[in-house]
């Protein structure tokens, strides 16, 4: 990791962002919420890492969608968010759902497809869901859970619950109808819900500005629901971090949802099965040089923290993830009666009598 | 015990589960300060108020996220999808979220819905409003799916769909909404699940579902008159689907007709074919056969529309030329 | 009639809205193409009033949707439009049918479920296509057709065809997803396609702010697909005519989509069924006294057009009503085979051998 | 002949009707400069260019929209939803758009293009990645519906997609992508609505479509090991359906067992199960039956995927009981 500069203590940037576009929140960050921050992107990082290395011995069947490189988001709002708020993420929901407290175990199960896995294998990495911890599920079709998340704040907000429902999505679900209709609706019912567009640039393997109308895909489409246009650096943990608890409190006080656009990169594949040969060199580069977690280290120890507590956390995610995946390797298959179990609240399957 | 319309019916009974559980909301397109394009939320604005019941834009996909969301956090929501073709536009909500979520997280989450629609035709408004639709729902796991033929079993079923913990689909038949019927007075609840034998034959039992179970029994008075006399059973309920009653009474003629307004293919009546075939293919004394509107678009001229659906005409000349032969 | 006045002749913009937002076009209507906006609306009006007394009398069958009051609009893009120009309508398309030429008789005939309506009565009042005059089709479930409106313009630009799409959808229709991917495809693809808001302030009986996030619901959504935020005065046939063709030049010059707001009021109820009630009275007079016809021939006559000219447009259009209207009544029902036709190209249904 | 992958049979079938017809065009979600998530249109963009082959936003309806609006107006235009399980999202257009407008407008307007997909499991994608959906199109008057099970059908049945005036669902099996086949050299072009006789055999006759007809062909070649000679029917094409192929295999043996993918209820084989009571019950020496997956989503543990979808011991277990009893 590189030393501090203050270039890096205040980021310059995203590469290919005009800064003067970037949310500048107010407030700042002090050092426990730093240091969780810190905690809470290096675990991602870890077991996503440690994730990628079980696919590569197939270990994991089926697909599966890092977040390396976007970790700074997940974990802003894991830090930023009330312990009831409701989470909702897509099958790119690994780093998403560990930010709310579930354990690696039952993440790193449930990827493997073990009984010890969240959802005891019937899900897949794509579903995370941990109701427990607010993580309302993770959703494989493009839009759909945006409408979701609103129905789960219009809920929140008519129970009197102070509970706000967090959706987040990439670039690439700008484009569906399914973004539209729920922008609109939760803007005219004001509900306590942030959408967050983490744009990494891409949706599959197509760059997202090849498809797109605007510059900034959910940005430019705030004032088309009466929001505000934000965005912000999605590789600056306190950034990103001061946004959310901006956008949270705006929602939880009555002000009604948010849009927000975090530029970031995806430094791995799609899915699974990509080795992303799609992307320039030079941005691939570019981004290398501007990743979360080395801009917040560096971040973090200018402003003093000590290397040895920074690299106790690092040891301990990596105990962490090391414990999760002998766990996970070591539960067993799911029980083959799960197959007609959960179809309905009953616990049951049948149709007919 | 008084005289309502299916469309009153469908008001009362929604009032009944609003009056009795506050968690009960209800949203959908023009369904509140102009009580509905069918009439069928007349009131319900101004009784239960604003909060709780809920105009919409245009935005089908975003009513039903909305209701999934709403159902999995603590209320009972009644979305309104206008006409049952809209379900097309927003199909992924129903079969791929609603449908699909509590088994994708071991049950983790439920989804206490109900789903009402206008369903099916007779109204001369064209291919695009009028299909009926209740197979699409009954071929995706995790749906529960009613299509009541009569007053008294919209207000009884619809209580057991918002009371059931599972989301159900609940199919009113737009061609039926003005027609009316007896209807007990003060609280119904019905149980999902159930078909009802509505007359007793002997000789071939008629299985007909919602706006052809009029016809199925005005069609079975005409054969009866000529000496078939017939069983005929309401379905009621597509899922779950009440197979012992109709096995049982099936069995007991030896043949079955069923009768469905759905395009001919993979309708339920194949459905009920295939386990008929399965279970008690040694009873039967002759083919099970459907009688359905062809597999075409709905034509909306009214000679060519009720040409298509099937007819108490239809109904009567195709069971009595099985029989005879 | 109202006599001519300044005001009229210079409309002084639709009730309720800020006349500083409107679009005004430049150039302007010489006389034929000005007696040629007052014949479409002329014609529009009568022959949908005398369906309506058809529905009145039971002869209308199923549903059925009037522009009384919208007729500027289908008007002044019937005018507009090359021949061979595509449209797509919606359910609400009889003055859309009728503007590009299709007969009277045949519209008359599809909405009394006779054998000479344009589509043999298999399609009814929501359903219009009259292929030949390039009327593509109405389309009954909101949104769709703007999707396929951009396809055709796709085919266009491909096969180097010179013809513009044209799809007419009202307010209500900026709230479905389908809006949203079809006006972001269009302005990514660049095609030649002109989508026109009809906004008469209502979804059906909902008033549409109501139920959207920002005030024009087409044009405050523009921007968030890199177009122009047009509002014109959709029931001044000029501002119509002059933004149609300036939209129309864009497209067919490769300029790519444009997205018009036309302001406009439905003055009948939204379908057979509605007798209006929702509708505020004084809402109602304002309107009443915009009405476009009344307008447009004030303004001709201001202009000096002669009143026996417009008298005699008035009097054809009379007689073509009840010839059409003759002529349907008189056509049998279509013939039953009729049913079992037309599911496959080759005019057949079979799904069997 | 040449060996050839179910993938790669696609991307040559796709580039043998682009070559041929200049009015062909390609649409979807990176399948141009990626070559698709599945790899079947590897190389389409280099060889047809970018006018020709198009990368499109996430947007499946103006996706559909558009090769609809293509295809009236002199394109024939191949569009490709990535996963069969997203028509969900885009069903209007399919269902009510495509579908009907024909008919709507007696025949004005006509629609030759061909939507394909990735339908089914088995790849351990979970609920939302691998319904198998042949049925929910079957289901709607208007639409031809293929499911090709080997790479040479891949291609035949292809190109006579494309050059057919109607709009042809082409359902190609997930599971299937990394199967291997020969394929004659040349040109090929199949014809839509005709099965296949695989296997014949005189005790029963198996029906199967898609991916699982290689399974039924492994489960019929046990089943002869151990004295049951079965017929292997490869249905192809459900719409336009050979019904004729079929009955009269099915008459020849005297039973009928269909291997679906699909969640139980109302598939293509209760369609057949109910054509067949219909129409040859009297040579019937048992009741028709149907493998399916049970009517459930589908779990992504393996052990559990595997247990869902008809397995050859399945197929081979159930066929045994049914003609033992
Ligand atoms: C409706 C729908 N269409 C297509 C897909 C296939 N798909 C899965 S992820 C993806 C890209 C999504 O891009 P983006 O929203 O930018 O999110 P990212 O994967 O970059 O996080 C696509 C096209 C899908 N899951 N759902
Ligand atoms: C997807 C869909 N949802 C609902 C409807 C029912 N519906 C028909 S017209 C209409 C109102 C449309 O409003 P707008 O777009 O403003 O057009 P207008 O009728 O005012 O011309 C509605 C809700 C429909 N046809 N399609
Ligand atoms: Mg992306
Ligand atoms: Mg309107």
């Amino acid at each position: 990791m590189s030393a501090p500069t203050d270039d890096i203590t205040v980021a310059k940037g995203p590469p290919g962002v005009d800064p003067a576009i970037l949310h500048r929140p107010g407030g700042s960050v002090d050092a426990p919420t730093q240091l969780a921050l810190y905690r809470q992107m290096v675990r991602m990082r870890k077991f996503e890492k440690r994730a990628y290395d079980l696919f590569l011995q197939n270990l994991v069947k089926g697909t599966s969608h890092l977040s390396l490189g976007q970790e700074a988001i997940a974990a802003a709002f894991g830090v930023a968010m009330d312990e009831k708020d409701y989470t909702f993420a897509t099958y790119r929901g690994h780093a998403h759902t560990l930010a709310r407290g579930t354990s690696m175990t039952g993440v790193m199960g449930e990827l493997l497809g073990r009984s010890c896995g969240v959802l005891s294998g019937k899900g897949g990495s794509m579903h995370l869901t941990d109701v427990k911890r607010g993580v309302m599920g993770s959703y494989a079709i493009v839009g759909a859970h945006l409408t979701i998340a609103l129905g789960a704040a219009w809920s929140a907000k008519h129970r009197g619950d102070p509970r706000v429902a967090v959706a987040f999505f990439g670039d690439g679900t700008t484009n569906i109808g399914a973004f539209h209709e729920s922008l609109n609706l939760a803007a005219v019912w004001k509900l306590p819900v942030v959408f967050v567009c983490e744009n990494n640039l891409y949706m599959e393997y197509t760059p997202i500005r090849t498809v797109t109308a605007v510059d900034n895909p959910a940005a430019d489409r705030a004032s088309a629901y009466g929001l505000d246009s934000i965005v912000v650096d999605g590789n600056d943990a306190d950034a990103m971090y001061l946004t959310a608890r901006e956008c949270l409190e705006r929602a939880r006080s009555g002000g009604g949802p948010s849009l927000i656009e975090a530029r970031t990169y995806r430094t791995s594949g799609h899915s699974r099965a990509d080795p992303g040969k799609y992307k320039p060199e030079e941005e691939v580069a570019a981004w290398a040089a501007y990743d979360p977690i080395d801009l917040y280290r560096a971040r973090l120890l200018a402003h003093g923290v000590g290397e040895a507590d920074l690299d106790a956390v690092d040891e301990t995610a990596d105990s962490d993830v090391q414990t999760a995946t002998v766990e996970a390797q070591a539960s067993p298959p799911p029980g083959l009666d799960l197959l007609m179990h959960h179809v309905w609240s009953d616990g049951g399957s049948s149709w007919r009598n | 015990m008084a005289e309502l319309s299916y469309r009153d019916a469908v008001s009362r009974a929604i009032a009944q589960e609003m009056d009795r559980d506050p968690s009960v909301v209800l949203l959908g397109e023009d369904i509140g300060a102009a009580g509905g394009v069918f009439k069928a939320t007349v009131g319900l604005l101004e009784r239960f108020g604003p909060e709780r019941v809920r105009d919409t834009p245009i935005s089908e996909q975003a009513i039903l996220g909305a209701a999934m969301g709403a159902a999995m956090t603590g209320l009972r929501p009644i979305a309104e999808i206008m006409f049952a073709d809209f379900f097309a536009v927003c199909w992924d909500i129903v079969a791929n979220q609603i449908a699909k979520s509590s088994y994708m997280t071991a049950g983790q989450v439920s989804f206490p819905l109900v789903i009402r629609s206008g369903n099916g035709g007779g109204l001369r408004f064209g291919a695009q409003h009028s299909q009926a639709v209740e197979n699409w729902a009954m071929a995706i796991p995790g749906l529960k799916v009613v299509a009541p033929s009569n007053p008294a079993d919209v207000i009884g079923l619809f209580a057991a769909a918002v009371r059931d913990p599972d989301p159900v689909m609940f199919f009113e038949a737009k061609g039926l909404y003005a027609t009316k019927g007896e209807v007990p007075d003060g609280e119904l609840v019905d149980t999902l699940g159930t078909a009802k034998v509505l007359r007793s034959g002997t000789d071939a039992t008629i299985v007909a579902l919602a706006a052809m179970v009029p016809r199925a029994l005005a069609a079975a008075e005409v054969l009866a008159a000529r000496g078939i006399d017939s069983t005929v059973v309401d379905v009621r309920s597509l899922v779950p689907l009440d197979t012992q009653t109709i096995l049982r009474e099936v069995s007991a003629t030896g043949r079955m007709f069923t009768v469905e307004e759905n395009p001919r293919l993979c309708g339920w009546g194949a459905e009920l074919v295939s386990i008929v075939a399965e279970e008690c293919f040694d009873d039967l004394d002759g083919p099970p056969l459907r009688i359905t509107t062809p597999h075409i678009p709905l034509p909306s001229a009214d000679a060519l529309e009720d040409l298509a659906i099937p007819s108490v005409e239809r109904i009567i000349s195709t069971i009595e030329r099985a029989m005879q032969s």
